[in-house]
């Protein structure tokens, strides 16, 4: 596989929500190969310092327009500075890099956890699973979502079909986003907020929770067949949960791992993640997807 | 296109340019393979190689500084005979020369290291890590005393026949004590400088970032280090030098050139930028031809000239 | 307003911060006297005095790096009696300790500016340089060798009952047994780190970029390494540790109390901001009262807490 | 003397000719205490590296609108952050710095004598020269020339009176800036471009010499004063045939001089120049600004 490294173009950088930015760049070299889970890993300055580069996961990506989407916090001093982009000039980018999340061709009913910025990769995963069962059951190729945060109309054709189940949690109702997208691409959206501002008070993981032990919940109003995968990214101890209740209820679960990268290729051996039997995988390259038991210390 | 004025020979490596990447920050070659023809470089260095296979430290592992890391790795390496059954059929098959990085707790291991390694048919040369920061045993603390250093390039150069790099630690009052002492019991080259030893504390925890307490620094940070200890050793000892830290550009290269390097490698700065080692063959090119020097040999340690010293190839 | 909670009191010295300026970054306090009152350091620490008169290095004499700045100043200074005649007044005036700073070439150098200067009503603490690595004579060679620094120490040691500071070099295989010598020759405190000896090469001229070819390298890029040592020489004596080398903001200041350093000193980060010093004593401020900690000598060395060493302050 | 150091706000920042940018600051406490051939000390970027700041002269501070104006070329790292900086943006700054030119009363024909970005402090001397010339001539206050690059009507008042000569040299034609404002200052101006696209083909220090000799130049029309004060501001070649020449022609001659700077306030004696009686002077603190007698290596 060719992997791209070099300049892209940026078509859009707008906060859309306090802190939070949504970056559109112009790249049909990643945008080809993209797939959910995956990540670019971005130098945010010409200059020495911050020397490393900063990987941010792919929030969607469109061959056909050759745009990659990424959805970011600014939390430092590599964020800041990608945040002070301005549209139209160029941005230092390597990817895609490492293995996303499997959409297995048995799935019927995938249940979609996301915390926070987390919810960023998981829009590009819903995206792809609706286009997955879609095209599987034997419906024309759809037209990808052209920009996500447009949102109420963001794909092409809005799915009529029940294609999986989504909890999303935020601090709160300002920092929501990505919300009807999911909707559009037809997944059934519960959301959260740790204050309350909207939806449900309380965790993602609470729903999910409910959710496993009532069965679909009652606000559904119709009958999805059993949860038969979880995917989930977020801070870790939402992932831990995730891991600890899918385990227990025997579903495959899939969770995007964060570590400190220098390299992002494999290379440097310095983003280590303990794995089940013993050493370290690297999340850069073994990752950022793991399925939960694959790795210890969730 | 391959262009003769930067070919460079350095103890009977034969390399088409004097770029090199350094080991532990390009894996056993592969993962930089997406990105350009890696027979392309003047030279493949292992990452750290031990007997038995190691697991590594636990993360975090690295931690960003200004203008430099700091990494704990902990020579996380599947270990020789892994190595060689699953990395060497590849980088066998490769068109440049490939330098097995090796490391061990005891002298012994160094030994062993050698003679198990130099059976590989079309292997290049061995490069004796004697500067580990991040292992509890071995590792630097040979490389801190000149008798220790001696003793291990000794012990490697009984199990060889193949050309003995010494890399040196930095972490020394007097870098040429350790580079004689290497050339004296037998080391063919020398490459430097392996990374500083530094710390960092998260002040919110208030504990050092990494498990060891201790790391190794390596980035720009340090190139003024490392250009100062090339320079010494060119002084020192009459055998090549092979100089490393904190190269990000074809500028950086050619001051460790004048410096009195006859190759250089990049390592931190392939995580920069994944074409770094290709931008700096393709600066030295250009540079060679706009000095109008038909053999960049003419160039190692010419800036010494300006102080009295001659340059040792001229 | 003055804040109890980060006084200090090093050997004798006491400070209503822990925040000093470092040598050679501070001229004699005049020159940052225009952009804040003075008064509000913790301590000045004067520029180089030797006993002659000093002119320093011809042009260039700084040059910048990566985070990092390398310099060869050569210890300029007006000698010790004009330091006398002119500037003692002045500072002799601020309200806050002033500490001068000492070289020699030899050793009889050092106790003579000791004696000269312990004659002055008023003067705080000599701090004594074994380690610039920019003179001819003297400087960094006494901090290279533990039995040579113990020396310099004794003789100042002899000629004063101020307050001795030994400030060490980090140009050396272990900066514990230099920091064990000082000690035992009789320093009060320890300061580190003093420059790391670095040196760049002008590519277009072909040679480098210092007269003195070494400089000293300091700023942000070395701080790992400085960190580093004030954390291991804080496990190797009993002594208080003023620590610097990269400091520019209250975090780096943390990150050194929490090593074990009971005061910091800010030397290139006044070339950045010349208010990083008065904005790194108001963070400390906020630190300790957000840390819920009174006193802020609770904080020296607890980052060893987690590592099975005992804060000495506990 | 209190200094000023935090930041002020970017007013413009253009391109006024290739590589060559003006930009104009908010800062009402240097423009207060500015004199000609002072500098401010700017960090270009909130990085760590590059990690110095850059000293740019000051080329116009207007007290009444609380202006600073600087005209600087892109030659390296910080230079290019500079250019990047946008009209609204905040920029750190120290100043102002050094010494200035002297303009002694007994000023009767002063000669400037500029090279290339080297006529920047230039321009603030010429309008502080024609100020300090009227006003002792017992006209009333002049206002200060508000937009340096707006030229033809720059000063307020175009001054009849005959000021001063000025010879100044660019590469070409099209780098040439600040000639309107200095003939609008009163002054003769002779321009010079190496490349010979405008004006006399050579160097000012050859319009100088020649001036030297045959005494007011031919196309000047009128009969100047004898020259009494040189100053200038340029390339070192410049400065060193100025010097000469001056100490020749034994007139006191002024230059502004170069080398790279740490703290830009004497402290670390890192920019130091050989002073004729031995020791070494710091450029800026006792400089930037010395009497050409003063400095040796010229
Ligand atoms: C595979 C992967 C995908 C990611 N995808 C996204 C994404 O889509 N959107 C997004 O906003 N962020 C994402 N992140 C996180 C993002 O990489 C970091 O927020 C970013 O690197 C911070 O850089 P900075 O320079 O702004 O902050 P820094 O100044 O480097 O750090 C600021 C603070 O955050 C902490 N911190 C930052 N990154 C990490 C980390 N990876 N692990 C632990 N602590 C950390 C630091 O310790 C520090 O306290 C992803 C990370 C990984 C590994
Ligand atoms: C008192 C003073 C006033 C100045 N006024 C102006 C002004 O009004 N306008 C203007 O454009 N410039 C002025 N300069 C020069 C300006 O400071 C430098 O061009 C700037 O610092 C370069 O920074 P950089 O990061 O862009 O280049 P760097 O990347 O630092 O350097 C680029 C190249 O230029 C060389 N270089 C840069 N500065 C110097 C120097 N001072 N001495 C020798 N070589 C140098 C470097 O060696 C390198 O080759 C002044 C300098 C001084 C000392
Ligand atoms: C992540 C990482 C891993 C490294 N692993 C090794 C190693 O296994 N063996 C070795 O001799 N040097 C190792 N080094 C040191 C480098 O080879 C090199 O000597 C040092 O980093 C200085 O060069 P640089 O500044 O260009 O990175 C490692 C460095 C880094 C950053
Ligand atoms: C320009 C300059 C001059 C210095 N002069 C002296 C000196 O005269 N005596 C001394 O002990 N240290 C001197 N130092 C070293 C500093 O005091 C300090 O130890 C070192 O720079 C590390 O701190 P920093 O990174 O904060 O600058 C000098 C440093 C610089 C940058
Ligand atoms: S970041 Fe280098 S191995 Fe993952
Ligand atoms: S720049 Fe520090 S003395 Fe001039």
């Amino acid at each position: 596989m060719s992997l791209f490294c070099g300049h892209a173009k940026i078509k859009d950088n707008i906060e859309i929500a306090p802190g939070i930015y949504h970056m559109v760049l112009n790249c049909p070299e990643v945008a080809e190969d993209a797939a959910p889970g995956q990540f670019i890993h971005i130098r945010c300055t010409d200059a020495l310092s911050p020397l490393l580069r900063r990987p941010i996961s792919i929030a969607m990506a469109d061959k056909k327009e050759g745009t990659v989407e990424v959805i970011y916090r600014v939390v430092g001093q590599g964020t800041r500075l990608l945040a002070g982009k301005k549209k139209g000039q160029m941005l230092d980018i390597m990817g895609p890099l490492g293995h996303g999340f499997p959409i297995p061709p048995w799935v019927k009913h995938p249940v979609i956890v996301g915390g926070g910025i987390g919810t960023a990769p998981l829009l590009f995963l819903a995206e792809s699973i609706r286009e997955h069962k879609l095209s599987s059951a034997g419906s024309p190729e759809l037209s990808g979502c052209e920009d996500i945060m447009k949102t109420g109309n963001s794909c092409g054709k809005p799915a009529k079909e029940f294609i999986g189940t989504v909890f999303v949690g935020f601090l709160t109702e300002k920092e929501i986003f990505g919300a009807e997208l999911l909707k559009d691409c037809g997944f059934k959206v519960e959301i959260c907020t740790d204050d309350g501002s909207r939806g449900y008070k309380g965790f993602p993981t609470d729903l999910l929770e409910m959710y496993l032990n009532d069965g679909p919940s009652p606000s559904s109003g119709k009958v999805s067949p059993a949860i038969d995968i979880i995917y989930a990214c977020g801070p870790s101890p939402l992932l831990s949960k995730v891991a600890s209740m899918a385990s227990r209820a025997k579903i495959p679960a899939y969770v995007s791992l964060e570590e400190r990268m220098a390299c992002g290729v494999g290379a440097c051996l310095g983003c280590a993640v303990k794995s089940a039997d013993g050493g370290y995988m690297k999340i850069c390259k073994d990752g950022p997807v793991f399925e939960v038991s694959q790795v210890t210390d969730l | 296109m391959d262009n003769k004025s930067i070919f460079i020979n350095i103890c009977g490596i034969a390399m088409k340019n004097p770029v090199m990447v350094a080991s532990g920050t390009f894996g056993f070659g592969q993962e930089y393979a997406g990105f350009y023809d890696i027979n392309l470089l003047g030279a493949i260095v292992t990452k750290g190689l031990t007997f038995e296979p190691k697991a590594g430290n636990p993360p975090p592992r690295i931690c960003e500084t200004p203008a430099g890391m700091l990494n704990s790795i902990g020579l996380e390496n599947p270990g020789v005979e892994d190595f060689i059954a699953k990395e060497w059929p590849h980088l066998s098959r490769l068109s440049i020369p490939v330098i097995a990085n090796i490391d061990g707790d005891t002298v012994d291991d160094y030994h062993k290291m050698a003679r198990r390694l130099s059976s590989l048919e079309g292997l290049a040369a061995l490069e004796v890590n004697i500067s580990c920061p991040n292992v509890e045993k071995g590792g630097m603390a040979f490389g801190q005393d000149p008798e220790s250093a001696a003793e291990v390039i000794k012990a490697v150069r009984e199990g060889t026949d193949l050309p003995v790099i010494a890399k040196l630690s930095p972490n020394v009052t007097s870098i040429q004590k350790i580079a004689e002492a290497a050339v004296s019991a037998g080391a063919d080259a020398i490459s430097l400088i392996n990374t500083l030893l530094g710390m960092a504390i998260d002040i919110n925890k208030k504990r050092p970032v990494f498990h060891r307490t201790f790391a190794g620094l390596s980035g720009p940070a340090v190139k003024p280090v490392a250009l100062r200890m090339v320079w010494e050793v060119y002084e020192a000892v009459k055998v090549p030098v092979i100089g490393m830290g904190g190269i990000t550009t074809w500028q950086d290269a050619v001051e460790f050139i004048l410096a009195g390097a006859s190759a250089v490698a990049v390592g931190t700065g392939n995580f920069l930028d994944p074409l770094a080692p290709i931008k700096i063959i393709e600066g030295l090119k250009k540079y060679t031809a706009a000095q109008g020097v038909r053999d960049i040999g003419e160039l190692i340690g010419s800036a010494h000239l300006f102080t009295g010293v001659k340059s040792r190839f001229k």
